[in-house]
């Protein structure tokens, strides 16, 4: 993330509601270790920041992430908390319920983690390959491209329609996502082409 | 959103009708508190219930779901009659002195033109007279009985306070006050903003209810200037980005739209796109078209697209109907005529209205794809969770193939907001097992693909093999790679037309907006409305510059807004005919004498004169539209329709049913409910706890709000004998759920024409069979399957259903 | 002559019970309590003290180390309310057996009214007694009452498993209560113990289970004419 | 207006620091510490802070109660509906904050009016927890005003349950602790107001020295004032000493009906009588008991049974005449 955070003290802002003087007063900037036994350790000591936005609506307030290991320096790294961007101009730091718990959309436990194939008729899912997802699925879509697509029409002019495939373009992808998205789906020809914006 | 949440502090009146701002939207009505404490704002509400909104709210009116035009337009009246009107703005700013046709009427709630049989109007008699000099004819004075603004008055005249009333179920002096309140600001120091949202756009006459509180904020003066406009409030952090970027049957990037099957040719096809003026002077931007769509039949196929071969245009499907949207499409595959569907992060089954369509429509699917971080319902539709998803697996042939992919916290690139912003993200987690970010599958399908096509060959590969694919790993395309692409670049050196010497971008740089894309095929981008996200001054989506002259709630340095970084649309009306603010101490921009100076991007050319360019250049007209001419399926001006299942009929024409133009189909026709077998008015609505079906994930959230219910009245409990935190079934035509019911005095009934009694329900989304939440039924098994006339928006806020206590589920009454 | 003929044929009352039996001596012993009610007796006074001792540590700061006699404090906070359980049952059972001896009788009256004589040791100048005499009825009923009281009061403010079902101001009440009937039944406790000391000869009551035949003599005659008058009778005996 | 008004405080002004902090307050500003009265006196006065509600910007969102749960890795349960909107359907040990809603129609106005109003620990000047808490340090009070338990001391009897006269800390059946609102000491103190405060959207919930927060709850009062909301008030009962969690109300004269707030809170007096006369009186009777005692039994004449005493009991058993016992004495 290539932005410096604003590291404003709460009390030492203006407008913070706290007169300047009470900085002093309240002992901040003199150093006192904490003592587990009272005032908990601060939990986001020595984690990785990174800027990010709320993935729900399109308020799109500022998140930061909190995390252990950087992604960008090429480490794994876990998710630890989520607050909001006090420099944001739209949500100052705020956010709502669904924002402030989005860790928890991260770490569920329905996350899903591998590829799965549900057979015609079977009761179940069953683990597959990327490779073979994605194999199968060129496969069935160039066959049924193959057989449906309708290159003219009755007045023989040129349409170029596949309708016998559809695809849904998610609503929380990246504006590049979307843009790789339509360059795939509008080539091939699909015109059952929609997204969220209706519901 | 015509202006940013940002800005709403500066309104002087908030008025969240159609929409529930504080419980979806909680941080941006933020904003609208800001307002009301340093600005001594007030917040109104419309609203069939008294929802999280109306419990910080000033005032609040009950209104009948489905109702809103019949309010609005009542407003529209009350504020003629009672000459609460900006009148310069007015007069200059919109159409109000263009000259209709002779031809045009209204009666009976049907506009001129209607043909029963095919559901739909001729709207040729729905234009402009035009005179000799190709210009539309105007009357400045407003005196000619045909002008606009004499067809507006005598269009809402019938909406009285009582008629109101009749319609809707607002008690008149509730309904007096709220429109007392909103005439106010018609001054020009006054101003309202419109926060709606989902509450307008679903229904079978979404978009004219959105047109409805346009044309008040209009002859309010309230659009284009600071704390004014009109606010959708999106839903999705990225769907605004979703529609600029085209991902629609219809579309194309930035609003280029598909060809139909009538354009056989570019010529053809750019003939009805590019818009002459309709007024002497004016700028009618879409006159830019060409530029912008060759650039992006560049940005897809490059070198293959070249003049001689119309930059492709062959290579773009050619709609047979209006548009292939998510009814259409289902209603096809239940018919057995869609064998392959790919749900990128979607969860249709619970989206979609009628479940049991639905379910009978993935039923016949020969192939679905789903791509989601998280576990829907829709990739386990075939699962059976008794009463929950009675299905049984060994009857369904669906074969499915459910990929798991990232999450923002993964992932990396920009969203747009509602305000248009554009703001770039950076990653922070590692994906779970094998997740993987949409951009490597979509790219796998297509290499894969191209890879069949060039072994096989097969139907029309050339626009495949032709894809302008140009990334340093084609496997693994880069957000900024792909950003770049869509902001644009010089494929040759531009030059300056006045100087062909001076080069003014150098080939293979990005050009810095779209003002540098040309139609002769020297330019390539992929989004024009998006260029200048990331040019060469960089990725502009990345600034993260806090800083607001004046604080008026701009903040220009803040990421990237479209077009060129415009924050507030249609700013230009900011001002009056002399360039002067409407209201100083809101100034947006001002006319220094040779050209326009101010806190944001002007949204006209900045030398263009005040006094001769009207500000709404994206028209023809140059002026904003009361009047709408043949541009709307269902009329020119709003008109009072009914929801299709309506617990009362059309006062002002008993035999019209829903919306005269709505595209209804066959299967669903049968599936509509009358008001004697499901006597109450039920609507459905998200609920602050909870975003649609993703965060019943969630631990917090789904401890927060855990389980399915259902709210109604006091009254409603008491005649069906339900008790609070009791189990209800509330049944459709279309299907029936059970739910644990909240009595409330939230709700209340509503009295309309002749004394009838009308009962709410409300029915809060959320609930599925997946995820940490309680398993719970889901309200769209009782929606009806019906769109708007326009945009094909399922009508989920007002349909019909009974209600009666019951059992819990699994348990035999 | 003629009266000890008379009191030898007649026996009074002295709410003697089946076990209790005289052995002629020298010296002469009399069971006083059978094993089970010894162990009976002993389990109540060991609860009790627990009970105190881990009561008072919640009682006030100042006796809070007494915690470390039960493996802190919230070992104290989990042990007390069971402990509590052990004591009434256990007092219960040694009350159905002992309530009748301790029913109140005319002489009792006139006990309380020489209560002086009783402190100095006069008890030449006191009526014959039964096998109790007022003062330790009246800790037998005290004991009781407070018992009651303590249980109930105890399982209203017993958090973990009945907090929830009571309401707050209830609870405040139970908490009230609770500590001043603990402070009763531990005077009465002290009183007890003491009486017991002070009272030589008793003890062996509680250990032994027999007393002398002098203690009986002195403290409880006509609990002891009414055992002598039994072994007339049956000679068994 | 807004000219004239200060700006309203912020409690998210600022992002969390990431690098290690000397924590701002510790043991050494301790005012009053649970069952101990050997209390060394605080070195310095720390400035007293205060969380303000200002109920009439709440929208009931929950989002303080999400932020409150992830903050403090909570894990609420997943409850039921039962006709209401309040989940959990009380204060839990891992709800430490809770939304309650209210339905009440104004009998002026004949409106309904929403009331929610976010119920949780207010931080009590004179907290009665810490005064019923048997537990020596199990409950602290900064010189701040924040009231924090030190877990590792408490017993989980749930004492403070009953001295709070707000009803609010709740044992955990985890781990027999008694948790509640620590008012985020832990990002006071590096400088950061709590965490639902920080979340809420509208800054109903808003953070810093009681001094500017009772400021800014004026402004807002003499907003609510122009907007007809004659009783309008702040909530900072002096029965408890005044507290650092205040509210602003619409209708101040009646706090009963934001869903029971105390009309006038104070430590019950069964709660004062308990850890007040009861103690002091209850010791002395014991002692006097014990030592009293144990006094007669060194100094008082032991009662003994005599020699004679055996002889009669031996005779009385032998039916050997016994000699006629003082009473039948005395009247021949």
């Amino acid at each position: 993330m290539n932005v410096e955070l604003s590291r404003r003290s709460l009390l030492k802002v203006a407008g913070a509601g706290v007169a300047a003087t009470s900085v002093t007063a309240m002992g901040f900037g003199e150093a006192e270790a904490a003592v587990a036994a009272h005032v908990r350790p601060f939990k986001l000591v020595n984690t990785t920041e990174t800027r990010n936005t709320c993935t729900y609506c399109s308020v799109a307030c500022g998140v930061i992430l909190y995390s252990r290991g950087d992604v960008r320096k090429g480490e794994h790294a876990e998710l630890l908390h989520v607050e909001g961007d006090a420099d944001h101009p739209t949500n100052l730091g705020t956010l709502c319920p669904k924002g402030a718990a989005l860790k928890d959309f991260v770490k569920s436990e329905t996350r899903l983690r591998y590829p799965m194939l549900r057979r015609p008729g079977s009761d179940r899912f069953e683990r597959i390959s990327w490779d073979q997802a994605l194999d199968r699925i060129a496969r069935l879509m160039k066959d049924d491209r193959d057989a449906n697509f309708i290159a003219r029409n009755q007045a023989g002019v040129t349409v170029n329609r596949w309708t016998t495939t559809g695809m849904l373009a998610a609503s929380a992808t990246t504006n590049e996502t979307a843009w790789t998205t339509f360059k795939v789906a509008k080539t091939l020809g699909i015109v059952g082409f929609d997204n969220q914006a209706r519901v | 959103m015509t202006n940013s949440w940002t800005d709403i502090r500066n309104t002087d009146l908030v008025v969240v009708m159609g929409g529930n701002a504080a419980e979806a939207h909680p941080c941006g009505f933020k904003w609208v508190t800001e307002a009301k404490a340093h600005r001594g704002a007030k917040l109104i509400v419309v609203d069939p219930r008294f929802t999280r909104t109306a419990s910080v709210a000033d005032y609040y009116a009950p209104i009948r779901q489905g109702s809103d035009i019949a309010f609005l337009l009542g407003v529209i009246n009350y504020c003629i009659q009672n000459d609460r009107v900006q009148w310069e703005y007015t007069k200059a700013f919109t159409n109000a002195s263009f000259i209709v046709k002779e031809g045009f009427s209204y009666s009976d709630g049907l506009f001129s033109g209607y043909d029963e049989e095919k559901r739909d109007y001729d709207r040729t008699s729905w234009d402009y007279e035009m005179g000799e000099d190709g210009f539309a004819r105007v009357d400045e004075t407003l005196q000619h009985p045909r002008c606009v603004w004499n067809l507006l008055k005598q269009h809402v005249s019938v909406f009285t306070p009582e008629m109101v009333q009749r319609i809707c179920g607002t008690p008149q002096d509730k309904f007096l006050h709220v429109a007392q309140m909103i005439s106010e600001c018609s001054t020009p120091t006054k101003t309202m903003t419109s926060m709606y949202a989902l509450g307008w756009t679903q229904h079978s006459h979404g978009s004219q209810n959105i047109r409805a509180m346009a044309m008040l904020q209009l002859i309010l003066g309230n659009i284009g200037v600071r704390g004014g406009g009109m606010n959708a409030l999106r839903g999705h952090s990225n769907i605004q980005g979703l529609t600029d970027m085209g991902l629609m049957s219809h579309l194309l990037t930035g609003y280029l739209n598909m060809p139909t099957e009538a354009e056989t040719d570019y010529a053809t096809y750019m003939k009805s796109r590019q818009f002459k003026p309709l007024r002497p002077g004016q700028t009618s931007y879409w006159q830019n078209y060409p530029k912008f769509m060759v650039s992006f039949q560049k940005a897809m196929w490059g070198e293959a697209a070249t003049a001689e071969n119309d930059w492709c245009y062959d290579y773009l499907s050619k709609l047979d109907v209006p548009s292939y949207d998510i009814l259409r499409m289902f209603e096809l595959m239940n018919q057995g005529r869609v064998n392959g569907y790919i749900c990128q992060g979607f969860n249709p089954l619970m989206a979609f209205p009628d479940r049991g369509k639905s379910t009978s429509a993935l039923s016949k699917l020969k192939f679905l794809v789903t791509m989601d971080p998280l576990e829907t319902e829709t990739s386990r539709f075939w699962e059976n969770h008794g009463e929950y998803n009675d299905v049984n697996p060994a009857s369904i042939r669906t074969e499915v193939i459910q990929l798991p992919t990232s999450c923002f916290a993964e992932d990396e690139g920009s969203l747009t907001n509602s305000g248009r912003w554009l703001q770039w993200f950076w990653p922070a987690a590692t994906p779970p097992g094998e997740a993987r970010n949409d951009v490597w599958i979509m790219s796998q399908i297509f290499l894969r693909m191209r890879e069949l096509y060039r072994k096989e060959g097969g139907a029309f590969p050339d626009p495949i093999f032709n894809l302008s694919w140009q990334y340093e790993d084609p496997n693994q395309p880069t957000p900024e790679e792909l950003a770049k692409e869509i902001n644009g670049r010089a494929l040759v050196d531009l030059t300056d037309p006045a100087d062909p010497s001076k080069v003014l971008v150098q080939a293979g740089k990005q050009v810095v907006n779209f003002s540098q894309l040309r139609d002769d095929g020297s330019t390539m981008s992929g989004c024009w409305i998006y260029s200048g996200c990331f040019n060469e001054a960089g990725n502009n989506m990345a600034r993260r510059g806090t800083e607001d002259p004046d604080g008026v709630g701009v903040y220009p340095n803040w990421t990237f807004a479209w077009p060129l970084n415009r924050r507030t649309l249609y700013n230009r009306a900011s001002a009056d005919l002399q360039g002067k603010p409407w209201d100083p101490s809101r100034k947006l921009l001002e006319w220094n004498g040779t050209q326009w100076t101010g806190y944001d991007v002007p949204d006209i050319a900045p030398t263009a004169r005040p006094d001769q360019v009207m500000p709404f250049i994206m028209n023809q007209e140059g002026s904003s539209r009361l009047f709408t001419r043949g541009m709307m399926r269902d009329g020119p001006f709003p008109a009072h329709m009914e929801p299709f299942e309506s617990p009362v009929p059309n006062v002002l024409n008993p035999r019209m049913r829903g919306n005269p133009v709505a595209r209804i189909f066959e299967s669903d026709v049968a599936r509509f409910g009358n008001s004697e077998e499901f006597p109450f008015a039920a609507t459905s609505y998200r609920l602050t706890e909870h975003f649609h079906y993703w965060t019943k994930h969630n631990r917090v959230n789904a401890a927060l709000q855990p389980e399915f219910f259902v709210e109604i009245s006091h009254e409603l409990a008491a005649m069906r004998g339900i008790t609070g935190g009791g189990w209800v079934r509330v049944w459709s035509k279309r299907g029936s759920v059970k739910a644990k019911a909240v009595v409330t005095r939230r709700i209340q009934p509503l009295h309309c024409d002749g004394g009838r009694v009308v009962h709410v329900v409300g029915i809060p989304i959320h609930w599925g069979f997946t995820g940490a939440a309680r398993k719970g039924f889901n309200a769209n098994t009782l929606s009806p399957f019906v769109g708007d006339a326009n945009i094909e928006t399922p009508g989920f806020k007002a349909f019909l259903v009974n209600i009666e206590p019951t059992t819990p589920p699994g348990v035999v009454s | 002559m003629n009266q000890n003929r008379m009191s030898q044929n007649t026996i009074p009352d002295g709410s003697a019970q089946p076990s209790d039996a005289v052995h002629s001596g020298p010296p002469v012993t009399v069971n006083r309590y059978g094993p089970l009610q010894r162990l009976n007796h002993w389990i109540t006074a060991t609860s009790l003290i627990l009970l105190a001792l881990s009561g008072l540590a919640l009682f006030t700061p100042a006796l809070f180390f007494l915690t470390g006699l039960f493996g802190g404090g919230q070992n104290t906070r989990l042990l007390h309310p069971w402990i509590g359980v052990v004591l009434f049952v256990s007092f219960f059972i040694f009350f159905f057996q002992l309530w009748r001896a301790n029913l109140p009788e005319r002489t009792d009256v006139v006990w309380v009214k020489r209560i002086g004589d009783v402190v100095a040791g006069h008890e030449e100048r006191l009526p014959e007694l039964g096998k109790y005499n007022a003062g330790q009825k009246f800790i037998f009923w005290g004991m009781t009452g407070l018992i009651l009281v303590l249980i109930a009061s105890g399982i209203l403010i017993w958090d973990q498993y009945f907090g929830e079902a009571t309401p707050i101001d209830v609870r405040r009440v139970a908490v009230l209560v609770h500590s001043i009937a603990a402070v009763l039944i531990i005077c009465i406790f002290i009183l007890h113990v003491y009486a017991a000391f002070w009272t030589r000869g008793t003890l062996s009551a509680m250990t032994r289970g027999t007393v002398t035949g002098g203690w009986a003599w002195r403290h409880h005659r006509k609990w002891l004419r009414q055992l002598v008058g039994r072994r007339r009778i049956d000679p068994a005996k | 207006m807004s000219g004239t008004m200060a700006e309203q405080p912020r409690t998210a002004v600022s992002n969390p620091p990431v690098r290690a902090l000397a924590a701002n307050f510790g043991p050494q500003d301790l005012l009053r510490r649970s069952a101990t009265s050997s209390l060394p006196a605080p070195q310095r006065q720390l400035t007293a802070v205060a969380k303000l509600i200002d109920v009439s910007k709440c929208i009931g969102c929950k989002a303080c109660q999400s932020a409150c749960v992830e903050w403090n890795d909570t894990n609420p349960a997943i409850g039921v509906n039962t006709g209401v909107y309040e989940n959990p359907h009380d204060l839990t040990e891992d709800m430490f904050t809770l939304m309650r809603f209210s339905e009440w129609v104004n009998p002026e106005t004949n409106n309904l009016e929403w009331l929610i109003r976010k119920d949780g620990c207010m931080h009590c000047a004179d907290p009665g927890c810490l005064k019923a808490c048997p537990a020596p340090g199990a409950i602290v009070q900064y010189t701040n005003g924040i009231v924090d338990f030190i877990h590792d001391n408490c017993i989980g009897c749930g004492y403070c349950v009953k001295g709070c006269p707000f009803n609010i800390p709740r044992i955990s059946r985890a781990d027999h602790r008694a948790y509640k609102c620590t008012l985020c000491s832990d990002r006071v103190a590096v400088g950061q107001g709590p965490a639902c405060a920080k979340a809420c959207p509208t800054q109903a919930i808003v953070f810093g020295t009681k001094e500017d927060m009772t400021r800014h709850a004026q402004e807002r009062i003499t907003d609510l004032k122009s907007r007809g909301f004659a009783n309008a008030g702040l909530y900072d009962p002096p029965g408890v000493g005044g507290t650092h969690v205040m509210y602003v109300l619409h209708h101040a004269d009646q706090p009963g009906i934001y869903s029971g707030l105390p009309e006038n809170p104070r430590i019950s007096p069964l709660v004062e009588t308990w850890k007040g006369m009861t103690k002091y009186v209850g010791l002395a009777v014991m002692g006097f008991a014990a030592v009293g005692s144990l006094m007669h039994g060194i100094f008082g004449r032991a009662n003994r049974v005599s020699r004679e005493d055996e002889e009669n009991a031996e005779k009385l058993v032998e039916g050997r005449p016994v000699p006629p016992p003082d009473s039948e004495e005395r009247p021949g």
